[in-house]
């Protein structure tokens, strides 16, 4: 999907910069041929208009998700699991020390975690 | 008093569970015995364990709301709140907090047989070649640790635990807060129940 | 589980877990180690990752792992204060709590300002189990940082644990005020008020259960403190009619949302739990009126 | 007025290059400046003020979210006559004389290194290379007070004000640049990152490095006293209700509010 909007934005990108260069192209042709310039070929206009439309249909395509319009809407989904933790403040000395508490020896005891006093 | 209080593989493997899913928390949940033995035989018999906090442990809402539930459940089913399980955050910390005394004097007041137990942090090993539990009833109107020649747990039940957690099987355990955060989940757990049941 | 997803998946996952902070330590280890295995990928992101990990790591206390993590990050940024910190976490997780100290002091001598070695000075008094001194401690660091909301919901917690409520209630107050749009605080809020008990108190607590309803429509939690607070002061003996049967009102109005959200919930599974919801229910109003 | 034609060669020489070097000459300039920036030592006693004033507006801008008891407790800790924070909090007035602080100066002469001497030294040397080109047409009509702006270097009188020379074009692309520099140095990205790694996580410090926190708190202190309390949650209940009505229960009929009769 990714990569077919991306196709979408450069056939976008490729047709505006077309009709911008096809616009200076016609005011140099009025120019050499002494013609008052009053407003640029119909057909210029359309694949200006066309291939800003598809830019944006890209862009949009690719910018990533929309966010919900509501300040809290991402608050909903979070939880005091996650929103209570305080990372600045973990201690270490848990439960979690004995269960996994492995060292070099693979000889699970706590004990080996103390200082060597 | 009851003459012998046992725990069920399964009530014994979700209390390792809860410990082992949150080890960094202090945490408690209650234990359901069957109220025809307790009534007749004395025997305090725990058949399963229902895991309540690890977020907030002082906090009176979430526990009021959970031992409503789980009592109506229990009077469904032949049960009856008789112990009470609390894990403190701090690896050697086994003194009963006093948030802890003032839970399991609510447990006691519903059932006057009921006893409560302290996991002992410094035991909790993945290989669970010990019981984690220190035994506390009322004696004297006070909670007293017990020391009881009678083992509290069925041979093969360690073994068991220590599966499980190899397994991580705990990492789908839920208690009372997720339940809360998300009531498709089941306080009771039906899908660890018959994974256990499987193994037994 | 680590062979089992694709390594961007992994990176993806440890960066939702490092931005959230979660506190899944051993997941956290084994994937980080995974994703380590192809550290060229991460481009600068990786030195965020080897902090993650060193701080799984002591969590689970693996000191080996944690070690090399800091040793591949001194490596890099050998002055950088961050790091120093690290090595400090390392000895509080060794249990050499006074070493720790030291290494705290002498990168608070360089920077008084630092806020994250202050709280490490914490964390050590809660690690050797002194809550009292931690809670000290955290309001001298709060005198000086007043708009800290990680440490002003830490101070909530230790004094939850302490069972000082009504302090515990002021800390929430600051937490509101610096992001009143989230309703967990609210809810965490009104769940200490309700602990506090009291008329007074299950009144504010009623109010910012709402409240925290009134934000996010599907906090449970939030629900059943609204029923329980509203529950409560129906049945008080003091207040008028008026209040009475506005607090009836609620008390009806929030069962029936939570009948609700059951319901929905209940729809695939088979053991319905809406039973003991509504014997709940049922139980409570039989004290209500 | 004759229209004006301009060669083809001016855009490949001349817009084109200023455009080149007054943007590779910015991203240069914004490595160097990371290179000789030090870290701004703040002392506590700063933070600490910072941190206190935004309390403080905290309090006033949220404080409808808290009870009124304890937004009045906040208030009097900011604003009591006798205790206030505000009232008794004493800083001497840190006007400080830059050349007094030797580290100051230094700063500043970073600042003057990266920001000031490139634009000279590059507008000088734009200025001499393309000074007296016309290159190129602002496509809308300007009055004449434009032409010093837009024209520098070309002092024609009777040329029209939308022209640009190219020591303006230069000046232009200079201001012009900034957001593409953003954009494409970004605020967040990766080379950021480590350098946060390098240093500490900071704390966010907006008012970190107040001049004179005296005229800060009396200012605040003002705000804070003329504030009320309006409590936000006063009918929240009846709010929640009203928005959201009871759902219909979708099985069974449940006659709640029936049980619910006061006896």
């Amino acid at each position: 999907m990714a990569t077919f909007s991306g196709f979408i934005l450069a056939v976008g990108f490729l047709g505006l910069a077309h009709a911008g260069y096809s616009a200076a192209q016609h005011r140099t042709y009025l120019r050499l041929t002494e013609q008052e310039f009053t407003r640029l070929p119909i057909d210029i206009v359309c694949q200006g208009l066309v291939s800003l439309l598809i830019t944006i249909y890209g862009v949009l395509n690719i910018a990533g998700q929309f966010r919900g319009i509501k300040a809290m809407a991402d608050m909903e989904k979070k939880s005091f699991d996650t929103v209570g933790n305080r990372p600045s403040f973990f201690m270490f000395r848990h439960r979690g020390q004995a269960m996994f508490g492995l060292n070099p020896t693979g000889n699970k005891n706590v004990e080996t975690l103390e200082p060597a006093t | 008093m009851a003459s012998e209080t046992t725990l069920s593989n399964r009530a014994y493997c979700k209390l390792i569970m809860h410990a082992a899913k949150y080890p960094h928390a202090a945490l408690n949940g209650v234990l359901l015995a069957e109220k025809r033995k307790l009534k007749e035989n004395k025997i305090l018999r725990f058949v399963d364990c229902v895991p309540l906090c690890h977020l907030s442990l002082g906090l009176a809402p979430v526990l009021e709301v959970a031992l409503f539930q789980i009592d109506s459940y229990c009077q469904a089913n032949g049960l009856i709140i008789a112990g009470y399980y609390h894990a403190n955050e701090h690896l050697k910390d086994l003194n009963p907090s006093p948030i802890a005394l003032k839970i399991a004097d609510k447990i006691y007041d519903n059932c006057n047989e009921a006893c409560f137990f302290m996991i002992d942090n410094t035991k909790m090993f993945v290989d669970c070649d010990q019981c984690v539990l220190k035994h506390y009833t009322v004696q004297d109107n006070k909670w007293k640790p017990k020391s009881s020649n009678t083992p509290l747990l069925s041979d093969d039940c360690l073994s068991i635990a220590a599966d499980l957690l190899r397994e991580k099987t705990y990492q789908d355990l839920v208690d009372f807060d997720t339940h809360l955060d998300d009531i498709s989940n089941d306080w009771l757990n039906p899908e660890i129940n018959t994974h256990l049941n499987s193994c037994t | 589980m680590a062979a089992a997803i694709s390594w961007e998946d992994a990176r993806d996952q440890l960066k939702k877990w490092r931005e959230e902070s979660a506190r899944r330590s051993a997941e956290t280890l084994e994937l980080g180690e995974f994703v380590l295995t192809n550290h060229r990928g991460l481009g600068d992101e990786v030195w965020a990752v080897h902090e993650q990990v060193c701080i799984a790591a002591l969590d689970v206390g693996d000191i080996a792992e944690a070690s090399s993590a800091i040793d591949a990050l001194k490596a890099q940024f050998p002055q950088s204060k961050r790091v120093k910190r690290l090595q400090g976490m390392k000895l509080e997780a060794q249990g050499r709590f006074d070493d720790a100290k030291l290494v705290y002091e002498e990168l608070l001598k360089e920077d008084s300002s630092n806020a994250m070695i202050r709280k490490r000075l914490v964390a050590i008094f809660k690690a050797q189990d002194r809550i009292p001194d931690a809670i000290k401690e955290l309001m001298k660091y709060l005198e000086s940082f007043m708009a800290d909301h990680e440490a002003w919901l830490e101070l909530s917690e230790l004094y939850i644990q302490e069972q000082h409520y009504s302090k515990a209630a002021f800390c929430l107050e600051e937490l509101i005020m610096s992001n009143p749009h989230n309703h967990l605080f609210h809810q965490k809020y009104a769940e200490i008020r309700y602990t506090q008990g009291g008329t007074e108190s299950m009144e504010i607590a009623r109010k910012y259960f709402a409240q925290a309803v009134k934000l996010n429509s599907n906090n449970i939690r939030a629900l059943y403190g609204l029923f329980l607070a509203a529950t409560h002061l129906a049945s008080s003996q003091k207040g008028t009619a008026k209040s009475k049967k506005d607090n009836i009102r609620y008390a009806a109005w929030a069962s029936q949302q939570l009948q609700h959200r059951y319901r929905l919930a209940e729809r695939k599974e088979s053991e319905p739990q809406v039973q003991h919801l509504e014997k709940m229910i049922d139980s409570l109003q039989i004290t209500a009126s | 007025m004759a229209e004006l034609l301009l060669d083809p060669n001016i855009r490949l020489w001349v817009v084109l290059p200023i455009v080149f070097i007054t943007f590779f000459v910015g991203i240069i300039r914004h490595y160097v400046s990371l290179l000789l920036t030090s870290q701004k030592k703040v002392s506590l006693q700063q933070v600490s003020d910072g941190q206190a004033l935004v309390k403080s507006r905290l309090l006033r801008e949220n404080g409808k979210f808290i009870p009124r008891q304890s937004f009045n407790m906040r208030k009097q800790f900011f604003n009591n006559e006798e205790s206030g924070f505000f009232k008794t909090q004493k800083r001497e007035g840190v006007a400080q004389n830059p050349m007094a602080d030797p580290s100051m100066l230094t700063d500043m002469l970073k600042g003057n290194l990266t920001n000031i001497l490139p634009m000279i030294v590059i507008g000088g040397w734009i200025n001499w290379t393309f000074s007296g080109f016309v290159i190129t047409k602002v496509p809308f009509p300007l009055t004449l007070r434009f032409k010093p702006m837009l024209q520098r270097g070309v002092e024609l009188a009777s040329l029209d004000a939308s022209w640009v020379s190219s020591a303006s074009w230069y000046f232009l692309n200079v201001f012009g640049l900034r957001s593409v520099y953003s954009l494409i140095l970004g605020e967040n990205n990766a080379a950021d990152q480590a350098r946060l790694m390098q240093q500490q996580m900071s704390m966010s410090q907006p008012m970190g490095a107040n001049p004179d926190p005296m005229k800060a708190f009396k200012a605040e202190w003002e705000a804070l006293e003329i504030c009320g309390h309006k409590w936000a949650l006063e009918n929240v209940e009846d709010e929640l209700i009203e928005r959201s009505p009871t759902p219909v229960v979708p099985y069974g009929p449940h006659n709640f509010l029936s049980k619910m009769k006061v006896k």
